[in-house]
C-alpha cells in the first residue's frame, strides 16, 4: 500500500483545529485514506459507531497499512475504550504510550558533542497519521484474540496540563504502561492507582523522552568523527577545513 | 591388638584409632566428592569436569580447593550471633565422626564394639539437625534462616523412615550389634548355596531402598535439597560461610555421605565380609571390601542426585509421613512374620 | 502495596479470584509478615528483576516487581540514531533471539520505504528466526529444569543449543548479535554447505526435544512441582497484555505468524499452533517444548523451498525513509514484539515505540503471585520466560 | 519397551549420556576453530584508507580515532598537477568500546577494513585494548578468503 501521500495537504490545516470542538472533518471521520478501504476497518468503524462512539468525538480516523488509527477527543478516551473493549471483542492490551511531536532540538551544538552524524530532523512540527490537535498525544494499541483486528486509538492532550482518563479499570494490564508514559512523558492518568516510577530511581526529575531532554550521554566526550583532515603545514588551506563532510 | 602381636597399651590405641578416623573422613569425602561430584556429574552432563590440576584427570582438584578454601577470609556478618555461628559447622561435622566409631571395617578394626551398635548410629546422625539451625539462625541472613527452619522440619520427618528401614534389618539379624549383622550375613545362606552369604539386601530390598530415600533426605540432596536449594535460597543455612568454615560444611556434606553409605554397605552389602574369608586376611581385605560395597551404594545416591528435580516443602513431608513410615511398617511386619515362619 | 489496587483489579473478573491466596491466609496467628527481596542479584530472576515478597511464613502475601536495572533508554537513543545504528540497537532488546528482533523493525521500514525484499532473503529470514527461536527455547527446555531443581538438563539445554547458535555465526558471523539484515534484504548470502549442515542440526533438535520430554517433561517429581501452579486463565492473561506461548497455554489458539498480517514467508508454510487447556506451569513447558519441534519442522520446510536469486533489493547507498507511520508486529519466542514507527523523512526514525513481550508477560506478577509457595514463585518465574533486556528496554 | 515410568527414564537418559563421550574442547590444548565469517577483530589495509572519516562517523559506540595530513604526490601523467593525497597518521579502535557490529566495515567505501575470525586478544590492562594501526595491519593476515556461497545465491560473495 502506498504511503498516505494526501498526508501533507491535511497536515498543515490540522494544527489549527480545536481538539474539544467539532473539528472540521469530524464529518469525514470515515476512512479517508487514498488507499484501497480496507473492509476490516470498515466493519471496525461501524462498529465505534454503533457502540456509541459519538460523530463529535471522533477527531479523524486513517488506515495505515493494515493498522487502522482512530484520534478520539481527550473526554471519550475511557470511552473508547470500553467501546474497543466490549463492542470490537478487544481483551487483549497490547501497549500505550506517549508521543512528543515537538521538533527535535538543534544538534551538534557547542555543548553536545559536535556530532553530526546524527540523522537531520525536520525542524517545523509535522504529525502523523490522523494528525494531532498539540504537542502531545497518547496512543494505544488493542487486538482481540478472537477476532484476529486490532486498532490504534490517539488523543490529543494539552501543553499546559497533559493529563487523561486511565484505562487500569478496563485494563489491569495498563498499569505499568501508564506509569511508564507518566514517568517518560509527565502525563497524568486519573484514577490511576499508584502513579510512581517504573523505570527511573524515585529522585529522577525531569522527562526523559520529551524532545527537549538532552540526551547527556554524549556531551561528555568529544565526537572522534571531529576531528579533520589538517592541510600540510606551510600549506595554503584547499578545501574550507571547518566544513565536516555531511555524512 | 592381637593382630600385630604387640601389646601397646589401651591409650595409644585409642590414639591411634582416633587419628585414623579423623584421617578416613576427610580423604573419604574428598574422594566421594571428587569421584561423584567432580566426575561422575560432568561425564553425565557430557563434559569432562576438572582435567588440569595434578595431570591424570585433574585428581589435585579437590585438595586445591581444600586449601584454598583455608587461605580464604573468614567472614563473619555483621549482626551474626558471633559464638552460635563459629560452633555451629564443628557440630555439623561432629555427627559425621562419631558415626564411624562403630561402623566395622574387619574383624577386630573398629573403633568400638558397642553392642548398640546401630542405635547409636542412627541416635549420633541426628545431631547435625541443631548444627544446621544454629548456622541458619545465626548467620542474621533471611535466606538462611528459611533454609535452617526448612531443614529441621525435613530432618526430623526422615528419622522416623530412616529408623524402620534399620529396624527390619536388626529383626532379621537378631542383633544391635553392627559385627553381629556382618557375621549374620556372612554365613547365612540363600536356599541352600551359602557361597553368596545372605546380605540383607535380598530379603530386606523395601527397607534398602527406604535407606536409600531416608538418606538422601537425611543429606539434604536432591530430590530432597529444599534446605540448600540453589534456585532459591542462594545456598540455604551455609549462604554466609566463608573460608575454613564453609570447608567443614563441605567435608560435613560428603562425610556424612561417606558415612551413611558405609552404614547402608554394612547394614545391607554385608559390610566388610566376604564369605570364605576367615582372620587376618579379613582385616587386610576387609577395608577395601568396605570400600567397594560403599562406592556402589553412594553411586545410586549420586545418581539420583543429579538426574531429578527437587521436591516441595510440603511434597516432601506427605511422601515422608503417608508413604514411607507406611512402607516402613509394613516392611517390619513382614519381617517378623518371616522371621518366625523360617 | 496499596490496597486499592487489589480492589481494582478484583472488580475485574470475580470468579477469576476464587485463588488460593485469600481462602488460606490465617488471619488468626497474626505473625508479622516478612519482606523478602527476591533480586536483583538472584539466581532465579533471569537478570535483574528484582521482586519485593512480603511472606508470611513460606506463603507470598503481596509481591511488588520492581524493574529498571537493566533500562537503556533504547526509545531515546533512536531519536538519535540512523537506520543502520538502530538495527544495531534493538537486536539487544531479547539478546536470546536477537535476530527475530530486527524482523519487524525491518518490515516497518521497508513498508514505509515501499520496498520488498527479495524472495530468497524473505526465506532466509524466515529460517534465521526459527534458529533463534529454537535456539531460545532449548536455554528454556534446559532452564526451566534448573529453576525447579535438576542440574542436568541445563546443560544438556547449552550442549545442543551450541549447534544452532554455530549455524547462525556461519551465516551471520556473529552467535548472539547477528547484525545481519539490512533494509530491503540482507547484508550476504548463505556460505557453502550451510543447508546440509542445518538439516543435520534439526535432527539433532529433534533429538534434544525428545531426550526433555524423558528427563523432564516426564519426571513426575517434575510434573508434581509445575502442574497447577501459577494457573493464568486466558481473560485475565490477555487483560494483562499476555502473548506467545504463555497465553497459548491458556488455551487461547492465537498466533500471529498465522492470525496476523503476512510477514516473512509464514502464509507458505503449514504448521501447527499449539495450546494446552490447563493454564499452568507445566503447561507453559508442554507449549514450547512442541513450539520447538514445530519450528525445526517450519526450517526443514523452508530449506526444501529455499529459492535462489538475490539477497539484497535496491536500495539508495544513505537510506532516508519517507515520512509516515507505521506499527508493525510480529511472533517473537518470548511473545509478541513491535514497532510502531514515526518517521519524518531523516535518516534516523523520529520516534520509535518499542512493544516488547516479556513487559506485558511479567507485569502480571502481582495478581499471579498473591498465596503462592517460595518454590513456587521460582517455578511460576521459570515459566513465564522472560529476558531482562526485554522488560527495561 | 513399556513407557517406564519418568522416574526411571530419567535415569536413563543420564546413564546413557555418561556412557557417551563428552562434547567440551579443552580449551588451551585443543581450540575449536570459528566459522570463517566470525566476526573476531577488524584488520586494516592501510594503503585503502583515504582518510574519509566514514567509519568515524557511523560507529555508534565512537571507538575509531582517526588522524591524517594531506601530502602531494607527484602526478599520475607527467607535467599534470601534483596529486594531493591524505595520508594516515593515527587509526586506532578500541575495542573496550566497540561492540562487533561492523558498520564501519561495510560502511568504508575503499574496502579498507576487513573482519577476521581471529578471538585471541584478550589483555591483562584495558587500555591494551586499544589496536593502533600497526596493530590492525598485522591482523589483515589472518582475514580469510570470502567463502564460496550456497548454490543459488546470485550475489558477488562480499567482504
Amino acid at each position: 500500500m502506498a504511503p498516505d501521500p494526501q498526508d501533507d495537504a491535511t497536515v498543515t490545516d490540522e494544527s489549527t483545529a480545536v481538539d474539544d470542538g467539532a473539528p472540521a472533518e469530524a464529518t469525514e471521520d470515515a476512512v479517508d485514506s487514498a488507499s484501497a478501504p480496507n473492509p476490516v476497518h470498515e466493519e471496525m468503524a461501524a462498529l465505534l459507531q454503533a457502540g456509541g462512539l459519538g460523530g463529535d468525538s471522533v477527531a479523524r480516523s486513517e488506515s495505515v497499512f493494515d493498522d487502522y488509527v482512530v484520534r478520539v477527543a481527550n473526554r471519550a478516551w475511557r470511552h473508547a475504550g470500553e467501546i474497543a473493549r466490549d463492542a470490537l471483542e478487544c481483551d487483549y492490551l497490547s501497549f500505550i504510550a506517549g508521543i512528543d511531536w515537538a521538533p527535535a532540538p538543534k544538534e551538534g551544538g557547542e555543548e553536545a558533542s559536535g556530532d553530526t552524524s546524527q540523522p537531520a530532523q525536520p525542524t517545523e512540527m509535522t504529525f502523523g497519521a490522523a494528525g494531532s490537535a498539540g504537542r502531545f498525544q497518547v496512543f494505544a494499541h488493542v487486538q482481540s484474540t478472537r477476532r484476529h483486528w486490532g486498532l490504534t486509538l490517539k488523543t490529543d492532550l494539552d501543553e499546559s496540563a497533559p493529563t487523561v482518563e486511565s484505562w487500569v479499570p478496563l485494563y489491569p494490564g495498563a498499569d505499568w504502561h501508564e506509569r511508564e508514559c507518566w514517568e517518560m512523558f509527565g502525563f497524568v492518568f486519573e484514577g490511576h492507582p499508584s502513579l510512581r516510577h517504573l523505570y527511573l530511581p524515585a529522585d529522577f526529575e525531569g522527562h526523559p523522552l520529551r524532545k527537549d531532554f538532552p540526551l547527556l550521554a554524549r556531551v561528555v566526550k568529544p565526537w572522534p568523527g571531529l576531528v579533520d583532515v589538517e592541510a600540510m603545514p606551510g600549506e595554503p588551506e584547499a578545501a574550507a577545513d571547518t566544513e565536516t563532510a555531511q555524512a | 591388638m592381637e593382630l600385630l602381636a604387640l601389646d601397646i597399651g589401651w591409650g595409644t590405641t585409642l590414639a591411634i584409632k582416633t587419628i585414623v578416623v579423623l584421617i578416613i573422613i576427610p580423604t573419604g569425602a574428598l574422594i566421594l566428592g571428587y569421584v561423584f561430584l567432580l566426575k561422575m556429574m560432568s561425564h553425565m552432563q557430557s563434559r569432562l569436569g576438572p582435567m588440569d590440576p595434578g595431570g591424570f584427570h585433574g585428581w589435585y582438584q579437590l585438595v586445591g580447593d581444600g586449601l584454598k578454601f583455608i587461605q580464604k577470609e573468614d567472614v563473619m556478618p555483621a549482626q551474626a550471633d558471633r559464638r552460635v555461628f563459629a560452633m555451629a559447622p564443628a557440630v555439623v561435622v561432629l555427627s559425621t565422626f562419631l558415626i564411624f566409631a562403630v561402623i566395622p571395617m574387619g574383624p577386630d578394626l573398629v573403633v568400638k564394639d558397642l553392642d548398640v551398635g546401630v542405635f547409636y548410629a542412627l541416635a549420633v546422625s541426628s545431631l547435625s539437625v541443631i548444627g544446621v539451625l544454629m548456622a541458619g539462625w545465626a548467620s542474621a541472613n533471611k535466606f538462611a534462616l528459611l533454609g535452617a527452619l526448612r531443614a529441621a522440619a525435613q530432618l526430623i520427618a526422615y528419622e522416623l523412615p530412616l529408623l524402620l528401614a534399620v529396624v527390619g534389618v536388626v529383626v532379621q539379624a537378631g542383633t544391635l550389634n553392627l559385627q553381629g549383622i556382618v557375621t549374620a550375613q556372612q554365613d547365612g545362606s540363600i536356599f541352600g548355596f551359602s557361597g553368596l552369604g545372605e546380605p540383607f539386601i535380598l530379603t530386606q530390598f523395601i527397607g534398602f531402598a527406604l535407606f536409600l530415600v531416608a538418606a538422601q533426605a537425611e543429606l539434604t540432596q536432591t530430590p530432597f535439597d529444599m534446605p540448600v536449594a540453589e534456585s532459591e535460597l542462594v545456598s540455604g543455612f551455609m549462604v554466609e560461610y566463608t573460608g575454613f568454615r564453609f570447608l567443614f560444611f563441605f567435608i560435613g556434606e560428603f562425610g556424612t555421605a561417606f558415612a551413611f553409605a558405609a552404614l547402608a554397605a554394612t547394614l545391607f552389602l554385608g559390610g566388610w565380609a566376604i564369605p570364605g574369608v576367615e582372620g587376618d586376611w579379613a582385616n587386610i581385605l576387609g577395608p577395601f571390601v568396605l570400600f567397594a560395597k560403599l562406592m556402589a551404594v553412594a553411586f545410586l545416591m549420586f545418581w539420583v542426585r543429579f538426574t531429578y528435580p527437587r521436591l516441595r516443602e510440603d511434597q516432601l513431608q506427605s511422601l515422608a509421613w503417608k508413604v514411607l513410615i507406611p512402607l516402613g511398617l509394613l516392611n517390619l511386619v513382614l519381617t517378623g512374620v518371616f522371621k518366625v515362619a523360617f | 502495596m496499596s490496597t486499592e489496587r487489589m480492589v481494582a483489579t478484583d472488580q475485574l473478573a470475580p470468579e477469576a479470584l476464587h485463588h488460593l491466596a485469600d481462602a488460606q491466609i490465617n488471619v488468626e496467628l497474626d505473625t508479622g509478615d516478612m519482606i523478602l527481596n527476591l533480586g536483583p542479584q538472584h539466581p532465579a530472576t533471569h537478570g535483574t528483576l528484582r521482586l519485593v515478597v512480603r511472606l508470611d511464613g513460606e506463603r507470598v502475601v503481596s509481591a511488588d516487581p520492581v524493574i529498571g536495572y537493566m533500562h537503556r533508554g533504547y526509545e531515546k537513543l533512536t531519536e538519535f540514531r540512523t537506520y543502520p545504528q538502530v538495527t544495531t540497537l534493538i537486536n539487544r532488546i531479547d539478546w536470546l533471539s536477537s535476530f527475530a528482533n530486527e524482523v519487524p523493525f525491518m518490515d516497518a521500514a521497508e513498508k514505509l520505504m515501499d520496498i520488498e525484499a527479495p524472495p530468497r532473503a524473505k526465506y532466509i529470514r524466515t529460517i534465521l528466526t526459527e534458529l533463534s527461536r529454537i535456539a531460545t527455547f532449548l536455554l528454556f527446555l534446559g532452564e526451566m529444569g534448573l529453576q525447579v531443581g535438576a542440574l542436568t538438563p541445563a546443560f544438556y539445554g547449552f550442549r545442543d543449543r551450541e549447534h544452532v547458535l554455530n549455524l547462525i555465526e556461519a551465516v551471520t558471523g556473529g552467535r548472539f548479535h547477528p547484525n545481519f539484515n539490512r533494509i530491503g534484504g540482507l547484508k550476504d548470502d548463505l556460505p557453502w554447505g550451510w543447508v546440509a549442515e542445518c538439516r543435520s542440526v534439526m535432527d539433532i533438535v529433534f533429538e534434544a526435544c525428545d531426550t526433555f520430554e524423558k528427563l523432564v517433561a516426564g519426571n513426575e517429581i517434575f510434573e508434581a512441582r509445575t502442574r497447577g501452579i501459577g494457573i493464568i486463565p486466558a481473560d485475565v492473561g490477555s487483560s494483562y497484555g499476555m502473548s506467545g506461548a504463555n497465553l497459548r497455554a491458556s488455551g487461547v489458539d492465537w498466533d500471529l505468524r498465522r492470525d496476523g498480517p503476512p510477514y516473512l514467508v509464514y502464509p507458505e508454510l503449514d504448521f501447527e499452533v499449539h495450546t494446552h487447556p490447563d493454564a499452568d506451569s507445566f503447561a507453559r513447558y508442554i507449549v514450547r517444548l512442541e513450539e520447538t519441534r514445530e519450528s525445526a519442522r517450519m526450517v526443514l520446510q523452508c530449506l526444501d523451498a529455499l529459492p535462489s536469486g538475490p539477497v539484497m533489493a535496491k536500495v539508495p547507498r544513505i537510506i532516508k525513509v519517507p515520512e509516515g507511520e507505521v506499527w508493525v508486529e510480529t511472533e517473537n519466542p518470548l511473545g509478541q514484539m513491535g514497532y510502531y514507527v514515526i518517521s519524518k523523512g531523516a535518516t534516523g526514525p523520529f520516534r520509535v515505540k518499542i512493544r516488547s513481550a516479556s513487559f506485558s508477560n511479567v507485569s502480571i506478577l502481582p495478581w499471579l503471585l498473591r498465596g503462592v509457595f517460595v518454590p513456587d514463585v521460582i517455578t511460576i518465574l521459570g515459566s513465564l520466560y522472560f529476558i531482562l533486556g526485554d522488560i527495561d528496554r | 519397551m513399556p513407557k517406564l515410568p519418568g522416574l526411571i527414564g530419567g535415569l536413563g537418559v543420564t546413564l546413557k549420556t555418561m556412557l557417551r563421550p563428552a562434547v567440551t574442547v579443552q580449551y588451551p590444548h585443543e581450540k575449536e576453530d570459528p566459522a570463517p565469517r566470525a566476526r573476531g577483530v577488524i584488520a586494516l589495509k592501510e594503503e585503502n584508507c583515504t582518510v574519509c572519516m566514514l567509519c568515524a562517523r557511523q560507529c555508534p559506540d565512537w571507538c575509531i580515532y582517526i588522524e591524517g595530513h594531506k601530502e602531494q604526490r607527484p602526478p599520475r601523467r607527467e607535467g599534470g598537477r601534483p596529486r594531493s593525497v591524505s595520508v594516515l597518521d593515527r587509526f586506532d579502535i578500541d575495542y573496550a568500546l566497540c561492540m562487533y557490529c561492523g558498520i564501519c566495515v561495510e560502511v568504508c567505501p575503499f574496502d579498507a577494513l576487513f573482519w577476521s575470525p581471529d578471538y585471541e586478544y584478550s589483555e591483562s590492562r584495558i587500555s591494551d585494548l586499544l589496536h593502533d594501526k600497526q596493530r590492525l595491519g598485522e591482523w589483515m593476515a589472518t582475514v580469510p578468503e570470502p567463502e564460496p556461497l550456497e548454490a543459488g545465491a546470485e550475489s558477488k560473495g562480499k567482504k
